[in-house]
């Protein structure tokens, strides 16, 4: 890991240094040592300020959204399922593939910081459920690699120096039971559904982090930020709370890379990716297997249609 | 939708109130036909005009759940039919996905349906209303997604 | 030092409750805030609540006035909470102070909030000192002492196997005696347990008054980088009082005004009609949030804007901690 | 609805005790009785309240101060609100939701309304001094409480002026004021200017700056009240300064979006400053203290 760092500050300074790009987007390390928050840089002696370990959680596509009327380029790291974010971003016409710089690094798996019982010292934490469903541990897309991981389109195990370690620890190794929790939700009775559902709505805070870190809601102006209509304000009335989730669900729907990053940020604890994994599993079924992000020629399955989909309306 | 609002509502003499979204070009001829026809139906669908099935957004089902409609159709021509050439094929996949995301959401399917309807098709068009109007008689009055306050 | 022993709790939270309502730090479906007491709710007082207390004063979202609109005729009909008596229980020192943070707003400078001072009239606030600090707390950084507040009603102390209670007013007071008759409480001499070291430590002297000639520091064009503008922040701090007014319509003729909550982190938030928006960028708005916390507010109401719960710090998608702002000013060079 | 001397101070001062029990939030009813359209976008609307079978003004606001202004199931803002003696003035320029709706209403329309707030222009200070008013467009709103009181207390000010200019004739705000009322009082300048002139326009054609240079005004005793758009604001200050004017003789108002009005729900704030509470009247002054952020 700390040679796979070295490699990324040498990487940052150097493209920095030679005015390639101008700013990084990466980790740092936190206050504390289960932190590894994002970072941007601008100046090549920053770069040492880089870190990259198992708590470097953030999907960072997201902060890209502020470069997109700007004419520099800039670079930014990615895991594998961050990649997928790029390639949404790029996919949605928000990012302009030739200001941005991404350069792929080898996952090791994230660990699950809530686990964190002493924040004194350092201890071992579990890894985190999206990792163990994870499917595609490599980068999708990638101007730059480090770390020996290779850019594959396909699901697959994670390649790379940090290989070993991620496939010993379980990373992708539940990825075909990513859609056990979405089949436990189905087998409630309708009432159940609409309970179990009220209840998780009734927590939103309506604070759109959910939104805010998501890739694939990248909409310049959210109908969510304007009342002028009455169709939507800011009330956090169960309800009110329900048609935003359900809203955000069919918006990103066909969309969703799986980063998961939603559902981390909720302060509500509200799971989201139940919803958007829903959605996922209903697309694979009706339309053919999709993973979106994974592949910048095809179209979203929102986006197309064919002729002979299935037909239940009559 | 604001006549929806605020009806108390007893058992027997309770009528649903379905919220019907109609292609400018298929359903809403049809029902007009229907009417010109002089065809018996229901009258607990109000039609909404839209110029496209697929004008139809997502928000728009939601919004006419939480002003009480206790179903919500989406109607438009069929498959090849459509005046935008492919309008309604994009609105057969949002639907296709959203009936199930509301069922996922514990609303019955029941509740929110898309049907094809072209303009001569004005039997269908009471067929379907009349068949949906019962079926929602028969689950009784939705409380699910209510707006609030 | 009067005390009841901790095994008591249910029968202390039950006697309180038949007084009337009590709001108490529960865990349900996985959320730990304040619930009105229920013989089967599951109260948590190891940790402070995930969501703070002053949704209980200043509700997410209240109605205010219904008004009706026929034709050119209006009406407007006012709507006021209840005023009822009611008592929280085992609201942590961070929260304490940041609830005299909201009497400042709400209750002075001219004006009253009718809705903010109805509830806060009627309720009884039980403090309960910490005897552990949390893994993102640094309220001693911030001047306040973990274990008491003098702003409370009345004070919980942690004795160990018991709970050591003090009346501060009269209305806490009267807590002390309903548990005293009902025969709950004894006398203990055990020494009250304090926090250990906080992990998370800040100096926070003079970074109100540093901050004035700050405003067009450098420090700014880099903080917000990481901000995703989300509002979980200002949401979940106990201090936070912005409110937004706006309407729902029951249908063409009637609807209610309401109350909710707002963020300066949302891009609305300050936008003008017409478009013009004096804090259109990530770094005004972040520099906005800070400045309010630890400038503005001090220099208007007298002191910091945060109490040190680190509830922002836990649950930041982006992990942008106020304690490393406050380090960052701390060791900013000023000009001049 | 707060002390009659409600002066930042005096509310700083303030304490809970001492403050009349009544519910800010909640309008009062009252009635538009007569709607005057000034310009093609703009519109005074006459408001009263009912009382006792007769129309009196809903309060009384000082020069500078402000109204809120709702329309039932359609929003609320606040304006520069004139007084007068049954009725309140608020001018009123379409820009948004509001306002547009606004400009819909006929006379009879319940709105609500709610004030005054803000601070107003410090006219005891002003007084026995000249008065140099500026105002570009719909900036004349607040500016003319100012000059309708100065006319009104006309033995308390020495020489007054008025220096205002709009995009074009048909643009010029309170025009029986402008060429009627105000040049008949004493010693009372009143240059008017626009960007654009047409085929009956005889008057002067060009921006407020470039005519307030021309015109020259003495800075000595003189006190400049100046409301506009942002954009003529800048400029004219540039002017101000070249020809002599002090900072602290340079009064205009700060605008920023408001819901409350009555300093609780945060965001009109610049600096540790509640444009609501503490505004909207600052000397230039008091803006150079302030984070440049409006």
């Amino acid at each position: 890991m700390n040679s796979l760092i070295k490699e990324m500050q040498a990487l940052a300074q150097e493209l920095l240094a030679s005015g390639e790009v101008k700013g990084v987007f990466g980790w740092t390390k936190g206050s504390r040592w289960y932190l590894t928050p994002p970072l941007f840089i601008q100046k090549a002696e920053d770069a040492i300020k880089l870190h990259y370990d198992e708590f470097a959680i953030n999907n960072l596509t997201s902060l890209l959204l502020d470069y997109r009327n700007s004419d520099d380029k800039i670079a930014i790291f990615v895991k594998g399922c961050d990649s997928r974010g790029i390639l949404r971003l790029i996919q949605d016409k928000q990012v302009n593939p030739e200001k941005v710089l991404v350069i792929g690094l080898p996952c090791p798996g994230m660990v699950d910081k809530e686990a964190v019982k002493d924040q004194r010292h350092v201890h071992d934490l579990p890894l985190l459920r999206k990792c163990q469903e994870c499917r595609y541990p490599n980068p999708v897309l990638a101007d730059r690699t480090l770390g020996d991981v290779q850019v594959t389109k396909e699901p697959g195990v994670p390649i790379g120096i940090t290989a070993e370690r991620a496939i010993q620890k379980g990373v992708g190794s539940k990825g075909k039971e990513r859609y056990q929790e979405v089949k436990e939700i189905e087998a409630l009775s309708a009432d159940e559904k609409y309970a179990f559902w009220q209840k998780q709505h009734e927590k939103c805070l309506r604070c759109y982090a959910c939104r805010n870190i998501c890739p694939a809601c990248n909409c310049r102006e959210c109908i969510f930020e304007s009342d002028k209509k009455g169709w939507v304000n800011k009330a956090a009335t169960t309800t009110d709370n329900a048609f935003f989730g359900i809203t955000r669900a069919m918006h990103v729907a066909g969309r969703c890379v799986d980063c998961g990053e939603c559902e981390r940020v909720c302060p509500a604890g509200i799971p989201i990716m139940k919803i958007n994994r829903k959605i996922m599993q209903d697309i694979d079924e009706l339309f053919g297997t999709y993973d979106a992000g994974t592949d910048l020629e095809e179209a979203g399955p929102l986006n197309h249609f064919k002729l002979d989909d299935p037909e239940e309306f009559l | 939708m604001s006549t929806v609002e605020d009806k108390k509502q007893t058992a027997q003499d309770w009528e649903p109130n379905i919220v019907g979204f109609a292609c400018n070009w298929c359903t809403y001829a049809g029902a007009d036909l229907a009417g010109l026809s002089r065809m018996q139906y229901p009258p607990n669908v109000k039609l909404i005009r839209v110029p496209c099935s697929g004008r139809t957004n997502p928000q728009f089902v939601l919004r006419a759940f939480q002003k009480g409609a206790d179903a919500v159709l989406v109607a438009g021509c069929h498959p090849g039919d459509c005046h935008y050439s492919t309008g309604n094929y994009f609105t057969r996949r949002r639907y296709l996905l959203m009936q199930r995301l509301l069922e996922y959401m514990g609303i019955d399917p029941r509740r929110f349906q898309a049907r094809w309807i072209s303009g001569s098709e004005a039997p269908k068009f009471r067929d379907v209303v009349t068949q949906m109007s019962e079926e929602v008689k028969a689950l009784g009055p939705n409380k699910k997604l209510r707006e609030e306050l | 030092m009067k005390a009841f022993p901790k095994a008591k709790l249910q029968e202390v939270l039950k006697t309180l409750a038949s007084k009337g309502t009590l709001y108490v730090p529960a865990l349900v479906d996985e959320t730990h805030r304040y619930y009105p007491y229920r013989a089967d709710i599951q109260v948590s007082l190891e940790q402070n609540s995930a969501i703070s207390p002053k949704e209980i004063f200043f509700p997410s979202t209240e109605k205010i006035y219904n008004f009706t609109a026929y034709g050119i005729d209006g009406d407007y009909e006012e709507i006021l909470p209840d005023r009822t008596a009611c008592v929280l229980f085992g609201v942590r020192s961070c929260d304490m102070q940041a609830i005299l943070c909201m009497d400042d707003v709400f209750l002075t400078r001219g004006y009253i909030d009718e809705y903010y001072a109805t509830r806060r009239e009627g309720a009884t606030i039980v403090a309960l000192g910490c005897s552990k600090a949390g893994a993102d707390c640094f309220c001693s950084s911030m001047g306040l002492n973990p274990v008491e507040h003098e702003g409370a009603d009345a004070q919980l102390y942690d004795l160990g196997d018991y709970y050591g209670i003090q009346g501060r007013t009269e209305k806490g007071e009267k807590v002390v005696e309903a548990l005293a008759v009902a025969g709950l409480l004894s006398e203990s001499s055990a020494e009250v347990l304090v926090p250990e070291e906080f992990v998370l430590q800040v100096d926070s002297e003079g970074i109100a008054e540093k901050l004035q000639a700050m405003f067009e520091h450098s420090l700014w064009d880099q903080l917000w980088r990481k901000c995703i503008n989300c509002g979980t922040c200002t949401y979940l701090c106990p201090t936070c009082h912005c409110f937004d007014i706006s309407e729902k319509k029951k249908n063409q003729h009637c609807g209610v005004k309401i109350k909710c909550w707002d963020s300066c982190m949302f891009n609305e938030y300050a936008m003008m009609a017409g478009g013009h928006n004096p804090r259109p960028s990530k770094k005004e708005k972040v520099r906005q949030r800070f400045m309010h916390k630890l400038r503005y507010f001090p220099e208007r109401y007298g002191k910091y804007q945060c109490t040190g719960c680190g509830r922002c710090i836990a649950k930041c998608p982006v992990n942008l901690e106020i304690t490393d702002v406050i380090n960052q000013v701390r060791e900013a060079k000023v000009n001049g | 609805m707060v002390k009659d001397n409600a002066t930042p101070e005096n509310l700083a001062k303030a304490t809970t005790e001492e403050i009349k029990r009544i519910n800010p939030l909640i309008p009062m009813k009252a009635k538009v009785t007569k709607i005057i359209e000034e310009t093609p976008d703009v519109k005074t609307f006459y408001i009263s309240k009912e009382e006792n079978g007769q129309m009196v003004v809903p309060f009384h606001t000082a020069p500078g101060q402000l109204a809120m202004l709702s329309l039932p199931g359609v929003g609320e803002a606040m304006f520069s609100a004139t007084d007068a003696p049954d009725h309140l003035q608020l001018s009123i320029k379409k820009v948004g939701t509001l306002t547009d709706e606004l400009h819909e209403i006929v006379p009879g329309q319940t709105v609500g309304i709610r004030g005054p707030y803000g601070n107003g222009f410090p006219m005891d200070q002003i007084k026995g001094k000249n008065v140099l008013f500026i105002a570009g467009g719909i900036g004349l709103a607040p500016v003319r409480t100012a000059v309708r009181y100065c006319v009104d207390h006309r033995d308390d000010f020495a020489k007054l002026h008025l220096v205002y200019g709009s995009r074009s004739p048909a643009d010029l705000v309170f025009q029986y004021d402008l060429f009627e009322t105000w040049p008949a009082v004493r010693d009372f300048q009143v240059s008017v200017t626009v960007d654009r002139g047409d085929d009956n326009w005889k008057g002067n054609v060009g921006f407020v700056p470039a005519f307030l240079e021309e015109l020259k005004p003495n800075p000595d005793n003189t006190v400049c009240i100046i409301c506009g758009p942002p954009i003529m604001i800048k400029f004219t200050l540039g002017i101000l300064d070249k020809l002599g004017f002090t900072a602290e003789n340079v009064i205009t108002t700060l605008e920023m979006r408001m819901k409350c009005g009555i300093g609780k729900c945060g965001r009109c704030n610049i600096g540790s400053c509640y444009i609501c509470l503490d505004g909207p009247v600052f000397t230039l002054a008091e803006m150079k203290k302030m984070p440049n952020e409006y």
